[in-house]
């Protein structure tokens, strides 16, 4: 029961993200959408291992995939946020570079 | 049994309207702090889930390191839209406008 | 700024393409629901399986011996990852250390100047206690990346003032150390990351500490936002 | 003190992973870092590929067996990625070498070009080692791992070019990249829960598991299609692509595509075949169909030779996916077919993205319109152009031929022509695109303005024409490759493998 009720908030904090990842449109939003899904994903493995102290050890192994998980969307969401970060940045400057020359190049 | 359900109950519906309101929140800032609380909450799920491990992780780096690092870019986003145009440190900032010049030069 | 989420909250004006995607969204989460309560549920799993191995792995925590033993290849990888963070983060930008924004008063700068040596010590504490108990160099290092962070924003810049050298050092200490003790684990005809039988312990231990001081780095050069200044030039 | 002989099977992940580390260290001993990696990467891959012909091979790494450690596995397909990813990489290290020693003709732009080349070496040697780990690996969750490791340094990667359009397009496919892998993830969930182990031997065994397989695969298969650019979801990869710098656009469209569809293909075929339903079979080949043709139709459309590259991409991916409903139940060499054309397309449009790369280089822009007479001053480039147009044409010599005519002839055996048609047309249009730029390029106007060539550098044009002839080779070659996946397909029969 517990384990459930567990998983379904999981499913629904994943699906809360997905729905906002789309939705907005504001890049830190974005980033916090997708690590809305990520712990959705996380609780529903962790909590589907659940089992209470009576029932015996608890398989590591749900927990050491989360850790792992949660390791990389620390270091991945620092990578975009600094790239959203550049992105405003840039934008005031492609914003002048196209009224200087007049079109936009690609690539280099 | 029943209390430790009612806990259960209350701690997944906060976590849900925490998760909820920081991505519908208009405000940018408060959603950051929402994040942060959340994943204080979510330390808590885990310590329920006998996840210690987890919870510790999910402590120090969910919501000591991610919090900081959103509250951080957050602060530098808003500092770039405050000036038109920065004339800092980045050592390519002025090459980019005159490269399409420069390029033309070359040929 | 203005990101409600329209399909809920209906704050915005109406959108038919959100309502799809709303429309949509719930439909996936009725599917991922029903078959969530299909899934088996607080099962053994593996546990028994890890148990069984515990005392070969050369820790005491189940967690730790499947992160750093049975699964240390994924771990090896995952520590690689945090690196590639930290070099697109530098290939993006260089550092801001904006002086006087969080904390001001000298109080707060000398409770910092406690607290970041304590830290340090909970840090070593946490990975020593991870081969027995919950903690890990995972742990230990995010508590010393906080420390770093704490120290950033109480006007002590100390990543710009480190040699750049000694910082990339420092960065590598962890990756190099688990992919050093991985490749000289296959001499002797052992297959990679096979620890020696009985050494497995000090090993583990090595390796959580190293990484937790890259760790540490790397998590206090990501909250930078980029490279030190300076560092472009001298190599 | 020996090292095992098996251990061979680890020299393609540890050696660039060990490169990588030095090139982030120290700066100047980057490139010959990487170098060395590449070369001792590729005499390892052929190491291998000469033994593993007798069979496949398992590694279990740290000495664990399979519902515990992780295993590494060796065969044909696998293989043949390997060698794929080993020679593309060599040539686009020698490239990247060629464009960023060019920065000297850009003297204003150096301090630029060193920060690109700097942090280039590093997250290509990683990316690298990830992909053949990706390549190796037979543990669905240690290919999430490698999955972010590749997202994570691709879109570093992109994002290296710091043009305005390249972060905007390397952001979005950034969050693409970790939106696809969540969904992948997710599907790794429920099949641990739903059989408790992660390792692909184990999970072939496992027969059936009912719904929640099903949807853990969907989960799994939605996710990678979204990291391959499959038609409707491929609005990122021509930005991304188009934007990078051109080492960078030859190593996402010619490698980076092809790691997450190797899973997406060990997946449908190999590990859970009773899964797969003739109609997600069908609805597959109907979006690959929809992204040649709408693939081709865009390439025709744009006015910029990058663009135009990454949107052939688009359509070349289509056929990786339209040889799924054939592929299944009646045809085992369609099997090969697949493999056949990731091979040929990697190395082809390297090739091209290179070719474009230097054209952009020497004139300053990649407008198409405006390249008449580039022979003149790249002959060598054009040439390279041309041919690895050739290959994605399809025309007979080349590997795009051999994979092409493998499809045709199954459609056609198994009279589903309709497959076929979609095949033919879409090579059509691939002519198309290919022959507006050649032409361009070969023809020389006679009031062509005279135009200074800027000195030719041998590693900028080299490397392309040598990917583009081994592309156009690999058709000659071709019963070769296809023994090789023989040997491994027989040895997925057999499954499981030995250990210590």
């Amino acid at each position: 029961m517990t384990n459930l009720l567990y998983s379904l908030g999981g499913v629904l904090l994943f699906t809360m993200g997905f729905f906002a990842l789309i939705a907005c449109s504001h890049p830190l939003r974005k980033i916090l959408a997708v690590n809305v899904m990520s712990t959705g994903v996380f609780l529903i493995l962790v909590a589907s291992a659940y089992r209470p102290e009576s029932a015996g050890n608890i398989d590591p192994l749900p927990h050491a995939m989360v850790l792992t998980g949660i390791v990389v969307s620390v270091s991945v969401t620092a990578l975009a946020l600094v790239l959203a970060c550049r992105v405003q940045e840039t934008s005031n400057l492609a914003f002048l570079k196209q009224q200087r020359n007049g079109s936009e190049e690609s690539g280099e | 049994m029943t209390l430790i359900m009612l806990f259960d109950i209350l701690l997944v519906a906060t976590l849900l309207w925490l998760a909820w309101r920081l991505l519908a929140t208009e405000d940018i800032f408060k959603a950051v702090v929402l994040f942060i609380s959340f994943g204080l909450l979510m330390a808590l799920a885990w310590v329920r889930m006998r996840a210690p491990d987890v919870a510790l992780a999910e402590a120090a780096l969910g919501a000591g390191l991610t919090g900081p690092l959103f509250l951080s870019a957050l602060r530098r986003m808003e500092r770039i839209r405050k000036e038109e145009r920065r004339v800092d440190t980045d050592e390519d900032r002025d090459d980019d406008v005159k490269a399409g010049n420069k390029r033309k030069e070359t040929i | 700024m203005m990101m409600s989420k329209p399909g809920i909250s209906g704050r915005r004006r109406f959108d038919p393409f959100l309502l799809l995607i709303f429309l949509l969204v719930l439909l996936l989460t009725l599917i991922l629901a029903r078959a969530v309560c299909t899934l088996p549920m607080g099962g053994e799993g593996l546990a028994g399986e890890v148990a069984r191995f515990q005392q070969q792995s050369g820790v005491e925590s189940p967690v730790t011996a499947v992160l750093l033993n049975f699964r240390g290849y994924d771990t090896l990888l995952e520590v690689m990852v945090l690196l590639l963070a930290v070099i697109g983060v530098w290939s993006l930008a260089t550092a801001s250390f904006v002086k006087n924004s969080f904390a001001t008063s000298p109080v707060q700068i000398s409770v910092v100047r406690l607290l970041a040596p304590l830290m340090c010590l909970v840090a070593a504490y946490l990975v020593r206690q991870g081969t027995h108990l919950a903690g890990g160099a995972f742990q230990g290092g995010a508590v010393l990346g906080a420390a770093g962070v704490l120290l950033l924003v109480t006007e002590l810049p100390w990543l710009s003032v480190v040699p750049s050298l000694l910082l990339r050092i420092g960065l590598l200490l962890g990756p190099l150390c688990f992919l050093a003790v991985a490749i000289l684990c296959m001499f002797s005809g052992r297959q990679l990351l096979q620890y020696p039988s009985g050494e497995a312990g000090w090993i583990v231990l090595l390796i959580e500490s190293a990484c937790a001081v890259s760790i540490g780095l790397t998590l206090a050069s990501l909250f930078a936002g980029g490279r030190p200044g300076g560092d472009v030039s001298d190599d | 003190m020996m090292l095992e002989a098996s251990s061979l099977i680890v020299c393609p992940v540890i050696v660039p992973l060990t490169a990588g580390l030095l090139c982030f260290l120290s700066r100047r001993t980057a490139f010959f870092a990487s170098l060395s990696a590449c070369l001792a990467n590729l005499v390892g891959v052929c190491l291998l590929l000469g033994r593993s012909l007798s069979g496949p091979a398992s590694y279990h790494v740290g000495g664990w067996q399979a519902p515990l450690g992780i295993t590494l596995r060796i065969d044909g397909p696998s293989l043949l990625m390997l060698l794929m990813t080993a020679v593309t990489g060599l040539g686009i290290t020698l490239y990247a070498r060629g464009y960023f020693s060019f920065r000297i003709f850009f003297p204003k732009r150096i301090a630029r070009h060193e920060r690109q080349e700097r942090f280039f070496w590093p997250l290509w040697m990683l990316l690298l080692a990830a992909l053949n780990a990706l390549f190796l690996s037979a543990d669905i969750f240690n290919w999430y791992v490698t999955l972010e490791m590749v997202s994570v340094s691709a879109a570093a990667l992109a994002a290296l070019s710091g043009k305005p359009a390249s972060q905007i397009a390397a952001f979005r496919y950034l969050l693409v990249s970790l939106l696809g892998s969540l969904s992948y993830l997710l599907g790794v969930v429920f099949v641990y829960k739903v059989h408790g182990v992660l390792d692909l031997n184990m999970l072939r065994a496992c027969a059936g598991g009912g719904e929640g397989m099903h949807l853990a695969l969907a989960l799994m298969s939605v996710g990678l299609m979204l990291k391959t650019a499959l038609f409707p979801m491929h609005f990122w990869l021509p930005p991304a692509h188009a934007n990078a710098l051109a080492p960078v656009s030859a190593i996402l469209s010619g490698l980076v595509v092809k790691g997450s569809f190797y899973i997406l293909f060990r997946l449908w075929f190999d590990v859970f075949p009773t899964c797969v339903s003739p109609a997600a079979l069908n609805l597959v080949g109907i979006l690959g169909a929809g992204a040649i043709l709408w693939g081709s139709v865009q390439a025709i459309r744009q006015q910029r030779l990058k663009l135009l590259v990454a949107y052939s991409t688009v359509s070349q991916l289509g056929y990786l996916f339209i040889a799924f409903p054939l592929a299944y139940l009646q045809n085992d060499g369609l099997w090969s077919a697949v493999i056949f054309m990731a091979l040929a397309h990697s190395c082809a449009k390297s090739a091209m993205f290179m070719a474009s790369g230097t054209i952009f280089l020497h004139f300053g822009h990649d407008r198409i319109n405006d390249l008449a007479g580039t022979r003149k001053c790249l002959p060598v480039t054009a040439f390279a152009y041309a041919i690895a147009g050739v290959n994605l044409m399809g025309l007979p010599p080349s590997g795009g031929f051999i994979a092409k005519w493998l499809l045709l002839s199954s459609s056609l055996a198994s009279s589903r022509w309709w497959w076929g048609i979609v095949v033919m047309v879409g090579s059509l249009l691939s002519s198309v695109y290919v022959f507006r730029v050649v032409s361009r390029l070969f023809v020389v106007p006679e009031d062509l303005p005279v135009r200074q060539c800027l000195p030719r550098s041998p590693l900028l044009e080299w490397p392309a024409l040598v990917l583009a002839l081994i592309a156009l080779l690999l058709g000659l070659v071709a019963p070769y490759p296809l023994a090789v996946l023989d040997a491994g397909r027989i040895s997925l029969m057999l499954s499981g493998g030995g250990g210590p």
